[in-house]
């Protein structure tokens, strides 16, 4: 039969310089299937095809700079096709600056530090070298977890603006698992950052025990 | 929206003018202080024909659409300078040749970015927003044959796009505030 | 003697709109010696003098708005004269645009709000009243720094172009300590503002007593 109908699913750009969208195959109808992606620009009657179907794995067009721009919607569609035909996609509207998802905070740092007898995690970090955040004008926000290794259970801190944080609720010594993670203001929140490892003595015991 | 269109350009031109002010100051960087000549000045800059505002009473009373025919007249004025500045630069007798060089090739990739926004710009403000002056630049297809004259005719061609860009800049964040009903917390 | 080689020391302008230059005296020969600033503007042959010398105190010039033009070069000379002659400083090119250093921000105000139980600071200010950056003229940044009353240590926060900043790092009862300073996108940071105290209450010993 006609092959399903696909879906494009997701379209990210992590510095408002690139961007790539995914899509998801529909039933293949029994017969062989190709994928393309096509995209018109916002007052533009010329349909592209999709520059690149490589450079992001499967099922997947990848923009570059050059085909990338912030000044115009792209309207996408995606299109399976078998010996019997073609279906498309429903359309969909992508603006660049509205699908930011930037890369992880780099340079996780944790020190552990006390507080009137007591210990405390100083954690920080720098945001991903890519995000323009010299001039200001980008604002990121951070989000960091931390737990200890034996538990599941992430306790979640919202930073704000900050670069750096205190977390005092430490309830006992052990290794302290710690990941961070940033969002645009207007965009989607990063991947957590690679794990930072952190030994809390254990001030607990002594403190019960005198 | 037209407000949206517009922060994005000033965001843009901020980069753009932080960008020529890095590269004139590693430029600086390679004439000693202490003996520094003050850089000749060979001739006006190719665009110093255009009347723009002087102090901020002029500027806040250009209309929207003349600030935009400004800024895009100056930006298209820089298309060929650029591509000079960019082809000089590979053999810039300078130390921090290879860094000038990245910094002019990014120059010229934001430079085009913003222009296709103001050429989009331009088409949603109405047709005395289209229009742009021209400014050809006639200063040849090279900076000179000797060492020093290459040197100065190429600090002097950025100083002149340190202060376009600068013009540029001002004068899309004054549109930018004007359009941001939407977001008056920024001006 | 003749008069010692005076030097312009310093040009800034606070909000793009009228600007100030210092002087430095050189030695004055041992007889009454009087400064005089003289300037000319980029492809204009006449020389001005200093319109006004007093209105920045002692050795300086103040250009009001109807001396300041913008985007063209100032080259200007201060000259010493004695009854022996004159000397003359090494002339200044300035263009306003690139001595922007405005006055601090203004209206700090701290509040001591909770989050989930704990303490944050939410500070907010205003811009400095003469930079006009409700047109657009200027665009400012801002930065903060916060710290507790007996430590040394400030703890500096990039704000970008918001005038509200939540500091969510406090490390334990006590008086802190806030100021605000703000650059504009291309030009120097301004002082700090003066400081702003708050206490915040003892969180956390409740805590470690349950």
């Amino acid at each position: 039969s006609l092959p399903g109908k696909p879906a494009l699913t997701r379209c990210r750009s992590p510095e408002k310089e690139t961007f790539t969208c995914w899509w998801e195959p529909g039933s293949d109808g029994g017969l062989p299937t190709t994928y393309a992606l096509y995209y018109r620009k916002e007052n533009s009657e010329t349909v592209h095809e999709c520059p690149d179907y490589r450079t992001a794995g499967k099922n997947s067009c990848f923009f570059n700079k050059n085909d990338t721009s912030i000044w115009v919607n792209y309207n996408i569609t995606v299109v399976a096709t078998n010996s019997l035909g073609s279906t498309f996609s429903d359309p969909v509207d992508v603006d660049v600056v509205y699908i930011v998802k930037p890369n992880p905070p780099e340079k996780v740092a944790v020190t552990v530090l006390e507080d009137k007898g007591w210990p405390f995690l100083r954690v920080s970090w720098e945001p991903p070298h890519k995000a323009d955040t010299r001039s200001g004008w980008i604002t990121l926000i951070y989000e960091l977890r931390v737990k200890l290794e034996k538990e599941d259970e992430w306790e979640v801190h919202l930073a704000g603006q900050q670069k750096m944080f205190n977390i005092f609720s430490l309830r006992s010594g052990g290794t302290y698992l710690i990941q961070v993670r940033c969002k645009p203001d207007h965009g989607f929140w990063s991947e957590w950052s690679s794990t930072s490892y952190t030994e809390v003595p254990d001030y607990f015991q002594r403190e019960r025990s005198v | 929206p037209i407000g949206d269109l517009l922060e994005r350009a000033s965001q843009r031109s901020d980069r753009l003018h932080a960008l020529s002010t890095m590269l004139s100051q590693e430029l600086d960087s390679h004439f000693p202080p202490i003996g520094r000549v003050i850089m000749p000045r060979p001739a006006m800059c190719h665009t110093s024909s255009l009347q723009t505002p002087n102090d901020k009473e002029q500027a806040l009373q250009v209309s929207e659409s003349d600030l935009l025919s400004l800024a895009r007249s100056l930006l298209q004025a820089w298309a060929d300078p650029l591509l000079l500045l960019s082809t000089s630069a590979n053999t810039l007798p300078h130390p921090g040749q290879s860094r000038i060089s990245n910094k002019i090739q990014e120059l010229r990739e934001q430079s085009k970015s913003l222009g296709d926004g103001l050429d989009i710009l331009s088409g949603k403000m109405g047709p005395d927003a289209r229009a742009v002056s021209l400014l050809p630049y006639r200063g040849g297809s090279d900076l000179g044959q000797d060492k020093i004259s290459r040197l100065i005719n190429f600090n002097f061609l950025l100083s002149c796009f340190r202060r376009d860009s600068h013009k540029i800049d001002s004068f899309l964040k004054v549109l930018s505030c004007r359009a941001a009903k939407t977001n008056p917390q920024m001006c």
